[in-house]
């Protein structure tokens, strides 16, 4: 008996913490690595499908000669050349540029090349977008867009995310109540996504009752005071986040009661509530403790698809984020600008698939041990 | 008698909803427990016995239709209590329970240790210290090395899990555990042992226990009387010895004929016919369709028949016997 | 069978079933009554648009919108010479013409624009008319004259000098009861515009049409190249459903049956689609097909088999695969490996079907996801160059301002059908999902 | 019954035995990620029994001890890691896909879930159709006229009464008794049993196995029989196998076995099985200490040697111990016989 409590009062806590630890980073190492090989794929095809086998090269090698000749026809030094001595020098020029740009090698080399550069996220330079502050490299065009996407799908998302957890098991509690029924009935209209409520949300909130700004970040001339601005740009993203949070706060509600309910007639919560133990503690530890893991996968893959549909609802909004960019490379028809976005948005899936992957083995110990 | 029994049950009903009518699970149960006292309540699949046991803890499933009936601890009605009164006074501290597929009442991300401790740390107030040792305590009963306090529920095998699950219920020495088939998915040893465990405990302690099973065998390990329940309702509660000697209701009989032994010749017999459904029990006796010796009277509803100290019988075979002083 | 059939007779019991079932009904009736009376190759001419529409307004609401909150705005009238009776004066060389065209205005707004179209058939040489206003009170406005081309148009709204005549903008001063009011009234009764012509020609004809552009227009109202919306609102209707059906059924499919073979065969196959998922989830589907669109081509089949493409090792495998995998150690299918059944036919009979009810609802909700990525696309500017869809309306609405200059029809009604698709597919997919999904019955 | 092979060919096999296996091994490798290998569970680690035609036996051990794999393996679900298994003179590892296929249909399967062993999306009809149309019966006619014998030989009688019905349509006893219909369709001449009563209620096990032993003896079928309950051996069985972790410790007639127990954990298992008993309450049976070893990583030696009351260091936890014959016809691998 001595020696079982001398077992029992420590020792072994600190043993079971540091195995735990071990085993975590193993798994998050492994996990590293898998992801890096995930990336590396992932940019691969994305550089194939933007290059299909170097039809873009194609075009690019087109835009070049067509640049060329341009600054050769428009510089005055060259004006009393021939026709033919000035197509010579335009050639010369042009192979020059082909090879500054190496693409006289096969498109297969350079596919490695890219990506070894998008690896490093060298994302080359825009063609004809700059950044606010005038940088030409994609990267910084991106960088600079990126917090206010992060803002705005962040606080959408948290919101959805923890009002829909915690509705969904208050609910789960009141099965069958009005409010439960209501809830129901109302999931199917999450079936739209949220640029499709931002649409009716500007129509009511800017046009017809003009209380809110229809678009934009933040009002024209920014305002002075730190403080003001935050609060201004609040104030523009009530309408977006309204939007998000509409189209998929239902929904979320309804999934979540459903899982709950199904996790609550599991045989330890039914145990639980026969040792005595009180409704809000079996939530948190029977419930919610063992479920966190599918929870949070759930979260984050709504995040993935959120992520995708940023682009149109920022447009929508006119938000200055990565969708309002992207929007615009389009229209510009900017290659490596939109080549990059979807690097980013590569990189940042990836980003969201390994905290969840991390966050899983952190919350379960099932995945974190493994039966061996 | 001068004694009270522990625990005292009449007419205990649990009727419950279902896509396709109303089932009457448990239909009118009237028994009770001494002290120290092992009762065994057996019955095939679907008869009722697993409700009851989750009636008696009031863990009743979403979709009750209705429950109701008497259920006196120690002279108090505990049906009688409101939800947060029963859970802090009656649920684990006095009764507690030992579920069925153990496998899963385990939560599988808290460590088994802290989840045998769980009901001392809240009901009891404990501190962490004070009832870790008491887990550790209940491991050495239930024969757990206490290194297996820190381990997750998967890594442990379904024999120790259950061994947890006993711990679990023991930790409070509550004066009535329930185990609903305690030993049905483990191996023979395993089983046997965990059956040592249980007969030494009630030796020890003076622990009464309620045994739910389908498995006659095994429930003579332990019994002191056995309660047989057949759709929904009890048909024979005897001693043991007179219950595996020389059963009364005819149902009795052929499940006992039909147990398979190891150490007797004569070749297992089975009863013929299926139990009927709970949606629509038939009136009259519902064992009546399977019985051999049915007569007239079955079309009526038989009552329980005294047969003897503390025996009873759900049949018109033994109406005479009741009429006996 | 059996069981679909008594799943399907459960739905009767979930009125959002009904109302689902109910909405997806008009919308296949719609497509169908759509793709026989207005032939594909008719809905893309008229979709490009043209002159074809030169007798439609411009961004004119829909007529019953204005009724029903009891307005009195015009539609479109178009006076013809045909209907008119014209004075013919015979000279040597030529003859004179003297063609009234008279219409009643009753309408408590003024047109949007008017325009005379002029076509002077097999003329050698071009007739000359002079054009004279006569307002009901006998106020006669003098047009001016014209030299008539073989097909003309005379655009009366963008006559300047007689704008500044009037001092306000001719559709409007023609019509007003009083010049000088800031904002007139209309003056009700019968017009007449005469046109005088001298055409050179012993038999020659001028055929006119004298069109007063109406505020509201049909059923949907018309855009910014007079284009009616209906015929975009409906054809939007089979495109749509199509898009969402073909997308739908392709990437359920083809991910149904890789899940299952990954499953079924274990090992490096299973770990290979593993992996392969795991790259597809990090692959942005929206931004890759808008770099497919802006780099190849917009065309709506090539989306759809970009879409499927990225949908077949999407994160839906995973799922079938959290399913499959236990239906692979079940027991059933162990029999039938031991009775001899082979690997396509445990796949395809023994797996599949077994996740089917769960996959129904999980199908059927998913079409409306697609619908709205189309629109998402068009939206974006990506939509299909020549198809007329839903979301090319909207994103015509978008361009065009149309919120801000009020123009709400032009973005309401195509986001309400979309709405409707969505809500239709999503309200059968729920109660679906409640019907055949086991672990949700109880609840 | 009409499986019987014709008669000249009958006395010429009659002593070579149906089933023989030889130092069969069944290893199950566990691998991470699909590739890397990290170690095997030996299921099945070598096995030596021969079972002859007609013959019922029964595997007993407790769950884990790789009775079902050993069934597996026998069914050809698993490749065997070692060792050899004939089915009538000729070696499993040498048939081709066709032969193999005829194997399929000369061992019929009967398994533990009846519910989990039958398609819950087919009806009785279509379970039943099922292996017919995979050994090429296409005739409807002829498929019919085989549901209904079969339907008959398990007593689901009349048939049109079970053959539209779905599985859960059925009790826990009729869904067996298709299982065994199915088994019994392809006409074959083992049937291997794994646990085939032990999630059914008492009263209808006796009815299973007693159907399972009537076919058996009708149809002169070879049935391996398996299960952790010696007590439903007794009556149903003629020969015994005591299985632990991975190896055959024991093997007897049934009567001698139960009588005249050798191996310590065949003792083991004698002595902590009940009969109903009222006294059963009032003693502690002896178990052995401790649980059944890991198969991935089994003890050296005996494998029962860790928990064994007898083991002798040095010898028990060094060498495996041989096929010892301690009585006539009576195997134990334990080295007290030594």
């Amino acid at each position: 008996m001595t020696d079982a409590r001398a077992v029992a009062s420590g020792a072994p806590t600190g043993r079971g913490l540091t195995r735990d630890l071990r085993r975590l980073t193993g798994f998050t190492l492994k996990r590293l690595i898998a992801l890096f090989l995930t990336i590396l794929v992932g940019v691969y095809l994305t550089i194939l499908i933007a290059n299909m086998g170097g039809r873009v090269d194609d075009l690019r090698m087109v835009q070049i000669r067509g640049d060329v000749s341009e600054t050769v026809r428009a510089d005055p030094a060259f004006h009393d050349m021939s026709s033919e001595e000035r197509n010579e020098l335009i050639q010369r020029r042009v192979d020059l540029e082909v090879e500054r740009l190496r693409l006289d090698q096969p498109f297969i080399v350079r596919s490695f090349d890219y990506l070894y550069r998008a690896m490093m996220l060298d994302l080359g330079r825009a063609e004809q977008m700059h950044s606010d502050r005038g940088a030409r490299e994609v990267y910084w065009i991106i960088v600079e867009r990126l917090p206010a996407t992060l803002l705005l799908f962040g606080t959408a998302n948290f919101l959805v995310f923890f009002v829909s957890v915690f509705v969904a098991l208050s609910l789960s509690r009141r099965y069958g109540s009005p409010m439960d029924r209501t809830m129901i009935a109302l999931a199917p209209t999450s079936a739209a996504p949220g640029w499709f409520y931002g649409i009716f949300l500007i129509l009511f909130f800017a046009f017809v009752i003009p209380v809110l700004p229809s678009g934009g970040m933040v009002q024209a001339p920014p305002p002075e005071s730190s403080l003001a601005y935050a609060a201004d740009v609040i104030r523009h993203m009530l309408l977006p986040v309204a939007a998000m949070f509409l189209s998929q706060i239902f929904i979320s509600i309804y999934s979540w009661r459903t899982f709950f309910l199904i996790h609550s007639s599991e045989d330890y919560v039914e145990m639980a509530r026969a040792k005595g133990l009180p409704s809000n503690l079996i939530e948190r530890r029977y419930i919610l403790r063992p479920t966190l893991s599918p929870i949070v996968t759930s979260f984050l893959l709504m995040l993935i698809g959120l992520w995708s549909g940023a682009i149109i609802l920022e447009q929508v909004f006119n938000w200055p984020g990565l969708g309002t960019l992207l929007f615009q490379a389009i229209g510009h028809r900017d290659t490596p600008v939109i080549i990059g976005s979807v690097v980013i948005f590569a990189y940042l899936l990836a980003l969201t698939v390994f905290l969840l992957d991390i966050l899983y083995a952190i919350l379960d110990p099932r995945i974190r041990i493994g039966p061996n | 008698m001068a004694s009270t029994p522990l625990l005292s049950v009449e007419d205990l009903k649990l009727h419950y909803r279902s896509s396709r009518g109303v089932v009457k699970a448990v239909d009118g149960l009237s028994f009770d427990i001494q002290r120290n006292e092992a009762l065994v309540v057996l019955g095939e699949s679907g008869c009722g016995k697993s409700s009851l046991a989750k009636t008696l803890l009031r863990i009743l499933p979403r979709n009750v239709h209705h429950c109701s009936g008497r259920v006196m601890l120690d002279g108090t009605d505990i049906m009688a209590l409101d939800e947060e009164r029963f859970r802090r006074d009656v649920r684990w501290l006095r009764i507690a329970m030992v579920m069925q597929a153990s496998m899963n009442a385990l939560n599988p991300v808290v460590r088994v240790g802290e989840q045998v401790a769980e009901p001392l740390r809240v009901l009891r107030k404990w501190d962490r210290q004070r009832a870790m040792r008491k887990a550790a305590e209940v491991f050495e009963l239930v024969g757990i090395s206490t290194d297996f306090l820190q381990r997750y529920p998967f890594e442990l095998s379904g024999g120790m899990r259950q061994r947890v699950v006993l711990a679990m219920a023991l930790i409070t020495d509550p004066e009535l555990v329930i185990l609903d088939e305690p030993t049905s998915a483990l191996d023979v040893l395993t089983q046997a042992s965990i059956m040592n465990v249980l007969k030494r405990i009630k030796r020890e302690r003076g622990t009464s226990f309620m045994l739910i099973t389908h498995d006659v065998a095994t429930s003579s390990e332990i019994a002191d009387r056995v309660a047989l329940m057949y759709a929904g309702q009890l048909v024979e509660i005897s001693t043991a010895g007179e219950f595996f000697r020389h059963p009364a209701h005819p149902y009795s009989k052929l499940l006992m004929a039909s147990v398979p032994r190891l150490r007797q010749e004569q070749r297992p017999a089975h009863i013929p016919g299926q139990p009927p459904n709970l949606l629509a029990p038939p009136d009259g006796c519902r064992f009546a369709d399977r019985c051999p010796s049915r007569f007239q009277r079955c079309a009526e509803d038989p009552k329980m028949f005294r047969l003897g100290y503390r025996r009873q019988v759900r049949c018109w075979l033994f109406a005479e016997g009741g009429k006996r002083p | 069978m059996r069981a679909w059939l008594s799943g399907l007779l459960e739905l009767r019991k979930y009125p959002s079933a009904i109302i689902g079932m109910a909405i997806i009904a008009f919308l296949v009736g719609l497509s169908v009554y759509t793709v026989i009376t207005v032939p594909y190759s008719q809905a893309l001419e008229l979709w490009r648009g043209g002159e074809q529409w030169r007798m439609h307004p411009v961004n004119a609401g829909p007529a019953w919108v204005d009724r029903l909150r009891g307005g009195g705005k015009p539609e479109t009238m178009v006076i013809s010479s045909a209907d008119s009776d014209i004075d013919v004066e015979p000279f040597e060389g030529g003859q004179r013409l003297r063609i009234p065209l008279e219409f009643d205005y009753d309408y408590t707004a003024f047109p949007s624009e008017i325009n005379l179209f002029l076509s002077t058939p097999e003329l050698k040489r071009e007739p000359f008319t002079r054009l004279t206003w006569i307002a009901p009170d006998g106020d006669e406005t003098p047009l001016g004259g014209h030299r008539i081309a073989r097909e003309d148009r005379v655009s009366i709204t963008q006559d300047w000098a007689l704008e500044r005549r009037l001092g306000h903008v001719p559709h409007v001063g023609l019509l007003a009861r009083d010049l000088d009011d800031e904002s007139p009234q209309v003056q009700p009764g019968r017009y007449t515009l005469v046109l005088d012509a001298i055409v050179f020609d012993e038999d020659a004809r001028i055929d006119a049409d004298l069109v007063l552009y109406g505020r509201v227009h049909g059923l949907a109202g018309t855009d910014h190249q007079r284009r009616d919306l209906v015929v975009a609102l409906m054809w939007g209707t089979p495109v749509a459903l199509a898009f969402g059906l073909l997308a739908a059924v392709g990437t359920t499919i083809t991910t149904l049956i890789i899940a299952a073979t990954g499953v079924w065969y274990g090992g490096w196959i299973d770990a290979t689609i593993q992996r392969l998922t795991e790259v597809n989830m990090i692959l942005p589907l929206l931004p890759i097909l808008v770099m497919v669109g802006t780099l190849y081509s917009t065309s709506i089949w090539l989306m759809l088999g970009v879409v499927v493409a990225l949908g077949i090792f999407s994160a839906g495998i995973k799922m079938y695969r959290a399913m499959l995998l236990p239906i692979r150690q079940s027991p059933y299918i162990e029999a039938a490996c031991a009775y001899g059944a082979g690997n396509a036919r445990i796949v395809l009979r023994y797996m599949i079907p077994r996740i089917l009810p769960v996959l129904i609802p999980t199908f059927v909700t998913l079409i409306p996801t697609f619908v709205f990525l189309e629109a998402s696309l068009a939206v974006l500017g990506l939509g299909d160059p020549i198809l007329p869809t839903w979301g090319k309306v909207l994103n015509d609405a978008q361009s065009e301002s149309a919120l801000y200059s009020q123009y709400y029809y032009w973005v309401l009604s195509p986001a309400a059908l979309l709405m409707l698709t969505g809500l239709g597919f999503a309200m059968l997919g729920f109660a679906l999902d409640r019907v055949f999904n086991p672990r949700l019955r109880a609840f | 019954m009409n499986t019987s092979p014709p008669s000249a060919a009958a006395t010429a096999t009659s002593e070579t035995p149906l089933v023989s296996v030889r130092d069969l091994r069944t290893w199950f490798e566990l691998r991470q990620w699909g590739f890397v290998r990290v170690g095997s569970v030996r299921a099945v680690d070598g096995v030596n029994f021969t079972l002859k035609r007609g013959e019922a036996v029964a595997f007993v051990g407790e769950s884990g001890c790789g009775k079902s794999s050993l069934a597996r393996t026998l069914l050809g679900l698993h490749q065997p890691t070692a060792g050899v298994v004939e089915f009538e003179g000729r070696s499993m590892a040498s048939l081709n896909s066709r032969e193999l296929l005829d194997y399929r249909a000369r061992v019929g399967y009967v398994q533990q879930d009846p519910y989990g062993a039958l398609p819950p999306f087919m009806d009785v009809r279509r379970i039943l159709r099922e292996p017919l149309i995979i050994h090429g019966i296409r005739n409807r006619a002829e498929q019919e006229r085989r549901i209904r014998k079969v339907l008959e030989e398990t007593r689901l009688s009349p048939p049109d009464e079970y053959l539209p019905k779905f599985p859960h349509m059925l009790s826990g006893g009729q869904q067996q008794r298709v299982v065994i219909a199915r088994a019994l369709i392809l006409e074959p001449s083992m049937i291997i049993a794994d646990e085939p009563v032990s999630m059914l209620d008492a009263s209808v096990r006796v009815e299973i196995l007693s159907l399972l032993r009537r076919i058996q003896t009708s149809h002169e079928l070879t049935l391996a029989f398996i299960t952790h309950d010696l007590s439903t051996v007794r009556h149903f069985a003629e020969r015994i196998f005591v299985m632990y972790a991975g190896r055959i410790v024991e093997s007897a007639p049934v009567e001698e076995l139960l009588n005249h127990p050798q191996h310590p954990y065949t003792h083991a298992l004698l002595a902590a099985l009940a009969d109903p008993d009222p006294d059963n309450a009032l003693r502690e049976r002896e178990v052995p200490s401790g649980e059944a070893p890991s198969l991935l990583n089994p003890p050296s030696g005996c494998r029962f040697h860790p928990r064994c009351p007898h083991a002798m260091s040095g010898v028990c936890d060094v060498d495996d111990p041989p096929d010892f014959e301690p009585r006539r016809g009576h195997i134990s691998s334990c080295w007290l016989h030594r």
